[in-house]
């Protein structure tokens, strides 16, 4: 009896799933092109044949809307694929070297980066390499380093003390095998949860870098950079900026939630027999 | 313990050598020179050299981070390029906006996140429950800069109950001052809010899971105040964490917000900087950033140990 | 008719389509010790929980219990917490959460005084000080503004002792008080509950799953099974008589022991520890140092000649895992030898070869598995060690082969784990230590997690192995008695030091040592003229 | 938004409120000015950043000559100018009873001083340039300087008119950097770094009076927080505004008054004449018909700006109209690319921070697009774009305004960041710098202009518009900007 999959998730679920179905449809179909500007009908409210308006340059914001999810959803993964990458790596070497001078190192280094202003970060790695979307993936890449290096160190430390492991010991397997076999698999689902919030921040985070200019670079449109460009005209075409506003704010609250769904329905302290 | 310390000391120091390297290194790579960006597009070439002996960037790599870390030692952080004023004068003044707002933003998402919090956690499951986990999943969702773009249509341009930004300073009264900060604040201070509610939502339910809370309830306590006399103590331990982190990343992260309010502060500073090319700015104020979060992060470690006897004895 | 101090009538609990109670109804009478008797999931928790009104959230309960007259069930919550901690005080499993880990053990026992006499602080520590007295924590040796943290189980427990008693109730509930603990202290914690009811008018009641706990010390007995109470009376009585079946199988089970080969003396010793010193680093190193080193395993030196079953008791932190750990080259010894068979045991990467000589079943059925991986991969991964290990269908066989001979079936190879119980479990990890038929197998606390009846299963099952497969088994356990049932020798450990060891017959009952001594006489027991008659 | 005042209440409310205040008051006499950059510092001889001029100049300093509003230069702190026959010659006499802030007196040793200083081998004027001309500089009497220069030059009262080249004392421009000392009618009180300038009535100014108390100039560079800042009241003026798009709903509020004028900024789409591809004119012809000027006016500045087809303003005189040459044609443009066999051509395009680049961009890259040229954008930070494409001609195509007056000699010189090098060009314009008949200097001129948009050396977009706000009863600010500068001598509250 398989328990019910929690509300929350499914909400979740639903949500990411439009956006990212609208990331992938931008891919082979938009209402109407992103790269063609029509200066003449600019700033159309919604409705008609635009069905969400039009943006100061005549393009489509549903289209605009589409592709831009694409952008957000692109450089939200690899930054977090970034991160996992090299976080959990390290997370296991820590965990696997726990109390040695490896994992001292390790957490020093974790520290260090937390302890750096995270945007200004990002703002000298654009000044120094130029903005574009690649250097912000770096950017949220490098800060998610960290925190799946904790996480992983966390779960592995606690997935190290349970007697299995002691059995894979006396089968002589190594400290790198067991923790590909046994490690990474148990702790597997904490990846996942984790995943999918940081999932969430890297797309507050893109947000936030491309409005300040410093993400994916014009033409290709970008949620925050839709909602930089287009906040003075707040006033007489305010789906500009709430369009974006509200497709950011629901993307990371359909991913947050999936986020904590997930964390539920995971948890494995619901799953022991008691 | 004061060996704990002294050894934490030692990791302290160290850290902040390996962090005032990497962000030496970070500003050595940042191109654009300060000379010429000041004397802008029609400056003859000797003026620029002019400019850049009078700035002091001379001298080898190696040359320039000693003499930084030497200065910095002996409280000296440089002269800015573009003010031409030391920089400590500079980080002074504009902390006199950053420090405040982010104390207001932190009082300000701590008084509502723990009573939250723990009213959502007594209603476990309940609807009062389900409204503040969604709220704050909405809150944590928003952008914040978004929000503040929100309140300064809504407050400053229709009500006009607030100015639109901007910062009068402390000379001018701290009334005017602190309004100045309010919408700021609060537009910082939904998403931290949102997170700590949640954080500290959780961690009473934590507590409320554990022996000692039936033990409570067994000696006769009621349920309210179980949770004031035993779960709150206990659960605001793993709050406390998130209070520090935020606190720091509020001192630095505001920069966005700094912007929408135009509000003269430390991240608008540092932002300032590295498009002006004045990099010492840059380089000093973000190794003292750094020096703060680490120092935040090592009187949390501290401070845990008054909250929690277990690690009194190390 | 007397009043009795608590009758509980049909008591019936469900939460959700379980019914952990059923129909439970009972009485005590004033200072009277009442055992309640039952393997896990009996319902005898719940049974004090729904008296306390603690049950968990959704749960719901019937029927009435009534403390001298006066119906629990019908009061509202205020008035139970009046009750709560004045008249029925409660004591836990486990001490070492029991107690607010942030507040000093003075302010805790004196909560139960403030909140329900409405003292002040300083009259309140005041009495703490004498309950604490009273309980054993006299203040010249343990302090009020001391934290939980800082004492032993069995200091703790008795704080939460002298915090249940501090206001005399009429009922002191004690669920599974001693189970945590140390044999020794348990003695300690036993006598002082009966002591304390022998004091004032309270009366006791004693929720254990060890029978033997109860036989000395309650005056009558009900036994749980599945919600029901299947058998109750006095306690002798119902020793003597079990009219219900599952009764004579716990007592059957409880002090089982399965038929134990003849020695058979070996020429050479398989295992050879000599003057063993283990230690470990406590504390956290600073940056690139070292911290404090502590001695677990102190010049130890031991022999386990091939076939023989050897016992090694002691009591936690006794340093017993410790040395096993260095038997299986798991940790580094300081200093001293450790031999099997003709290969040094050195710790760190040896060669698999040597580890093939030696496997492990450890006490948690829960946790000695990946959950993420089959059975037929649990139980092969042993043969990591080997080089021509099996592949393919040979594997499969091997693994079927192990299952049969722990009595699983081959067809559970394609299962997860979660899907077993936990002697399936413990069945499993044997099989999984069989698979590679090293020489020596190592049993740390494998029966102990296990209730009774399964573990009088698990012994015989091991006991047949070592028969058909010619094993040497070391079995570490706190429990002497279950040592005593499947070893022919055994060793008593304390603080890292083997204090004596010989034949199981002569250190069962006739110890040497000052603290065997002591071990053997903590050790509840059912009278053997009580189960004299038993025939199974 | 349902709250208990309705809006239209909260109006009331708030104008009773300033109602009061005028009761109180009289006339309003401090004024507060936005703008977009913070100056570095306050010295306008020793920084080339046009924020510094818009605070001090006019202001707090002054030179022997001044812009005004229309653009012509008139006497400042010279009374009057005699010129020798030969041109080389300028014998300056100047005002009596000038003071500088500090009290001191300003005299001919001042401007001799400050000339010198500026044109000195260490100086770091940005405008150096403006004083290589000059020979010597000598006292006459304290209130007499005559200057001689080396060659005649037309423009030279013009030069003295610019910000870099006011007069300051040798006492106090140490520290002009954070503490100006000028003789302007404003004296500098204070500087709240990152906020705002402020500035009070210099009460023993040598002029006429002005009319403020008090100015302050309030740094916003944010667009978003200009138009909050701007409708909430907590700005009076933001004569360089930069959110022409909000302008239609300052024009429709009664409560502002929209002002437009012209700049000196011709922006071009600069084209790096001596990269691969574009050294060929045809394409950079190309460029030029594929570029809808109308569209980009439209679409970048909400419609403010003039369309200009060479490198010179407009509403000089002597500007000649030639944007038919470089008319929208994409046709042409395709075939132009097909004759110099460049169909598959991605060009980089690399953009400075002002809006105009940034959407202009955006918009040049579409219409490119549509003629088959593809562009990589890159948007940089001014520091960045000064390095790669200023200083270090690395780029292709690059969107900015070139704000100084008359400045289309930039295009004689061969290592300007351009890179067009053209023999004819040169010549025009070291005759032009020679010739003083007004007709010769008018067809020199002419011819240029010509040639530069003949040539096809950069795609020529439109005049800058200069586009502020202003609270309705502010009277006398600026409506063009001959010069950055907002001089604030004749603003005062109507009313």
């Amino acid at each position: 009896m398989r328990p019910r999959l929690p509300v929350t998730l499914v909400a979740g679920l639903a949500l990411t799933a439009l956006f990212a179905a609208a990331a992938l449809l931008s891919l082979v179909w938009t209402p109407h092109a992103v790269d063609v500007l029509n200066i003449a009908a600019r700033l159309q409210p919604p409705g008609g044949d635009h069905l969400l308006g039009t943006d100061h340059f005549g393009r489509d914001m549903l289209s605009m809307l589409m592709v831009g999810a694409r952008t957000s959803i692109a450089v939200a993964i690899v930054a977090v694929g970034i991160g996992m990458a090299l976080g959990v790596p390290l997370g296991l070497l820590a965990a696997a070297n726990h109390g040695g001078v490896v994992d001292d190192l390790v957490m020093r280094g974790n520290d260090l980066v937390f302890a750096f202003p995270a945007l200004v970060i990002a703002i000298l790695i654009t000044a120094v390499f130029g903005p574009s979307a690649f250097n912000a993936i770096l950017a949220i890449g490098i800060f998610n380093t960290p925190v799946f290096a904790r996480v992983t160190r966390g779960g592995a430390l606690s997935v190290w003390t349970q007697d299995f492991i002691l059995a894979a010991r006396v089968s002589g397997k190594g400290a790198a095998r067991i923790s590909l076999e046994h490690i990474l698999p148990n702790i597997a689902s904490l990846l996942i949860v984790q995943g999918t919030i940081q999932f969430s921040l890297g797309i507050l985070a893109e947000a936030g870098l491309s409005y300040v200019g410093l993400g994916a670079q014009p033409p290709l449109p970008s949620w925050g950079r839709m909602l930089a460009d287009s906040q003075t005209m707040i006033s007489f075409a305010p789906h500009l900026a709430v369009l974006p506003g509200l497709a950011i704010i629901a993307t990371v609250l359909g991913l947050n939630l999936t986020g904590d769904g997930l964390r539920d329905h995971l948890d494995p302290r619901l799953r022991r027999p008691s | 313990m004061l060996s704990y310390i002294l050894s934490r000391l030692v990791a302290l120091a160290l850290s902040l050598v390996v962090a005032s390297l990497v962000i030496f290194v970070m500003i050595e790579m940042v191109p654009g020179d300060p000379a010429s960006f000041m004397l802008g597009l029609n400056a003859a070439p000797d003026t620029v050299a002019a400019l850049r002996a009078e700035l002091g960037l001379g001298g080898s790599p190696p040359e320039r981070y000693l003499r930084w870390i030497g200065g910095m030692l002996q409280g000296d952080f440089g002269t800015s390029y573009t003010y031409r004023t030391p920089v400590a004068e500079l980080v002074t003044a504009r902390l006199a906006v950053s420090l405040p707002l982010a104390v207001m933003a932190l009082l300000l998402s701590t008084l509502i996140a723990i009573p939250v919090g723990l009213y959502a956690a007594s209603r476990r499951g309940g609807p009062g429950d389900w409204s503040v986990m969604g709220l704050t999943q909405l809150g944590i969702a928003v952008p914040n800069f978004w929000f503040a773009m929100i309140l300064v249509v809504i407050f400053a341009i229709q009500l006009r109950w607030f100015s639109a930004g901007g910062f009068p300073g402390w000379d001018q009264g701290v009334w005017p001052s602190l309004k100045a900060l309010t919408l700021p604040a609060v537009a910082l201070a939904l998403p931290q809010a949102s997170i700590l509610a949640r954080v500290m939502r959780s961690s009473v339910l934590e507590v409320l899971g554990q022996d000692y809370i039936r033990t409570a309830r067994a000696k006769g306590l009621s349920r309210r105040r179980t949770l004031t006399d035993h779960a709150l103590r206990n659960a605001l331990i793993p709050v406390l964490t998130i209070i520090g982190l935020q606190f720091s990343f509020l001192i630095a992260g505001a920069i966005i917000i700094e912007n929408v309010f135009f509000l003269p502060g430390l991240g608008r500073l540092v932002f300032q900087g590295i498009t002006q090319r004045d990099l010492i700015v840059v380089e000093s104020v973000v190794m003292l950033l750094v020096f703060a979060v680490i120092l935040v992060n090592f009187l949390v470690d501290i401070a845990y140990g008054f909250a929690d006897p277990r690690l009194r004895r190390r | 008719m007397t009043m009795r101090r608590l009758e509980i009538d049909r008591l019936n609990v469900q939460i959700g389509d379980v019914h952990p109670v059923r129909d439970v109804s009972l009485a005590i009478e004033p200072g009277q010790i009442f055992g309640i008797a039952g393997e896990s999931g009996s319902g005898k928790s719940m049974t004090a929980l729904a008296v306390m009104g603690l049950l968990p959230g959704g749960a719901a309960r019937t029927g009435a219990a009534r403390l001298d007259g006066q119906d629990l069930f019908a009061l509202d919550e205020a008035a139970m917490c009046g009750v709560r901690g004045q008249r029925i005080g409660m004591i836990f499993q486990e001490p070492m959460t029991a107690l607010n880990p942030v507040r000093t053990i003075g302010s805790q026992v004196a909560e139960t005084l403030i909140i329900h006499q409405g003292m002040s602080r300083a009259d309140a520590a005041e009495i703490a000080a004498t309950k604490l007295d009273r309980v054993g924590l006299a203040a010249g040796r343990v302090g009020l503004d001391r934290y939980p943290h800082e004492l032993s189980g069995g200091q703790r427990q008795r704080v939460m002792i002298a915090q249940a008693i501090a206001l005399q109730p009429a009922l002191l509930i004690a669920d599974e008080p001693t189970t945590a603990l140390d044999v020794t202290t348990q003695a300690g914690i036993l006598d002082l509950m009966s002591g304390l009811v022998e004091e004032g008018d309270m009366s006791l009641m004693l929720i254990t799953h060890d029978l033997a706990v109860l036989a000395g010390l309650s005056s009558a007995i009900a036994v749980m099974k599945g919600g029901w109470i299947v058998e109750s009376g006095a306690t002798e009585t119902l020793f003597r008589s079990h009219r219900h079946a599952y009764t004579g199988r716990l007592l059957a089970a409880s002090g089982h022991a399965p038929a134990r080969p003849a020695v058979r003396p070996a020429a050479t010793p398989l295992l050879d520890v000599e003057n063993l010193h283990v230690g470990y680093q406590t504390g956290r190193p600073v940056l690139f140092g070292k911290g404090a080193m502590t001695e677990a395993v102190r010049g130890v030196s031991l022999a386990i000649g091939a076939g023989e079953s050897v016992g090694l008791v002691g009591e936690s932190g006794c340093g017993k895992s410790t040395l096993a750990r260095t038997i299986l080259g798991l940790q580094a010894a300081r200093s001293g030898s450790i031999r099997l068979g003709d290969d040094a045991v050195t710790g760190g990467a040896m060669p698999a070869r040597v580890r093939a000589g030696m496997q492990i079943v450890f006490q948690d059925p829960y946790g000695s598995f990946n959950p993420r991986h089959r059975v037929a991969r649990l139980v092969a991964e042993p043969f990591h060690l080997i080089e021509d290990a099996p592949v393919g269908a040979a594997r499969d066989k091997a693994v079927a082969e192990a299952l049969e001979a722990v009595g699983m079936a081959a067809s559970d190879a394609g299962k997860y784990i979660h899907e077993f119980s936990g002697g399936q479990r413990q069945r499993i990890a044997i099989a999984r230590a069989l698979v590679i038929r090293p020489k020596l197998i190592i049993l740390d606390e494998a029966v102990s997690a296990l209730d009774v009846s399964i573990r009088a299963q698990i012994l015989d099952l091991l006991a047949a192995l070592r028969d058909s497969h010619g094993l040497t088994y070391l079995f570490i356990s706190h429990d002497l008695g279950v040592v005593g049932a499947i070893t022919d020798r055994v060793m008593v450990m304390k603080d890292g030091v083997i204090v004596e060891q010989g034949p199981v017959a002569d250190v069962l009952e006739r110890p040497d040592h000052p603290y065997t001594r002591e071990l053997v006489a903590a050790r509840p027991q059912i009278p053997p003229e009580w189960t004299a008659r038993d025939d199974r | 938004m349902t709250t208990l005042f309705t809006r239209p209440a909260w109006a009331a409310l708030a104008a009773a409120a300033a109602m009061n205040a005028s009761v109180a008051l009289a006339a309003q006499t401090s004024i507060t000015v936005g703008m977009q950059l913070e100056p570095p510092n306050l010295d306008p001889t020793g920084g080339a950043a046009a924020a510094i001029d818009e605070v001090v100049y006019a202001n707090v300093f002054e030179g022997l000559t001044r812009y005004q509003a229309d653009g012509s230069v008139a006497p400042a702190l010279a009374k009057s100018w005699v010129i020798s026959d030969d041109g080389l010659v300028y014998t300056f006499s100047l005002h009596g009873g000038v003071t500088f802030h500090d009290g001191s007196a300003m005299d001919a040793e001042d401007v001799k001083f400050s000339l010198d200083r500026a044109r000195a081998e260490e100086s770091t004027n940005a405008q150096k340039r403006l004083f290589t001309g000059i020979a010597s500089v000598d006292v006459v009497d304290p209130l007499t300087v005559k200057i001689t220069l080396s060659n005649p030059d037309g423009g030279f009262i013009t030069n003295l008119a610019w910000g870099d080249a006011v007069i300051v004392a040798p006492e106090s421009i140490e520290a002009a950097k954070t503490a100006p000392v000028g003789t302007g009618p404003f004296t500098f009180s204070r500087w709240v770094q990152g906020d705002r300038v402020e500035l009070a009535r210099n009460p023993d100014y040598w002029g006429r009076p002005v009319a403020l108390e008090t100015a302050t100039f309030k740094f916003i560079s944010d667009p978003t927080a200009a138009f909050a800042a701007m409708m909430a009241g907590d700005i009076d003026a933001f004569p360089n505004y930069p959110a022409p798009e909000t302008l239609p709903q300052f024009e429709a509020d009664p409560r502002f008054r929209v002002i437009v004028g012209s700049t000196e900024g011709e922006t071009i789409l600069s084209t790096n004449n001596k990269a691969d591809h574009l050294s060929d004119v045809r394409i950079r012809q190309a460029i030029a018909h594929a570029i809808d000027r109308q569209a980009i006016i439209d679409g970048a500045m909400f419609g403010y700006g003039t369309p200009i087809g060479t490198h010179f303003a407009p509403h000089h005189p002597d500007y000649v109209d030639l944007t038919s040459g470089s008319a929208h044609d994409p046709a042409r443009a395709r075939a132009l690319l097909k004759e110099a066999g460049a169909e598959n051509l991605t060009l980089s395009l690399k953009l400075p921070p002002p809006a105009y680049a940034r959407r202009g961009g955006e918009i040049i890259a579409a219409q490119l697009r549509e003629v088959g040229i593809g562009t990589e954008i890159e948007n940089l930070e001014w520091a960045q774009w000064l390095e790669q494409v200023f200083r270090g001609k690395d780029y292709d195509l690059t969107i900015v305004s070139h704000t100084e007056p008359m400045d289309i000699g930039i295009y004689a010189n061969p290592d300007y960041y351009f890179q067009y090098d053209s023999a004819a060009f040169q010549g025009m314009i070291g005759d032009l710098k020679l010739a003083t008949d007004p007709a010769e200097r008018t067809r020199l001129m002419k011819a240029a202009q010509r040639k530069v948009a003949g040539d096809y050396v950069n795609g020529f977009l439109f005049q800058l518009a200069r586009t502020g706000v202003s609270n309705a009863k502010i009277s006398g600010l600026w409506e063009n900007a001959p010069t950055q500068a907002n001089d604030l001598t004749g603003v005062s509250w109507s009313d």
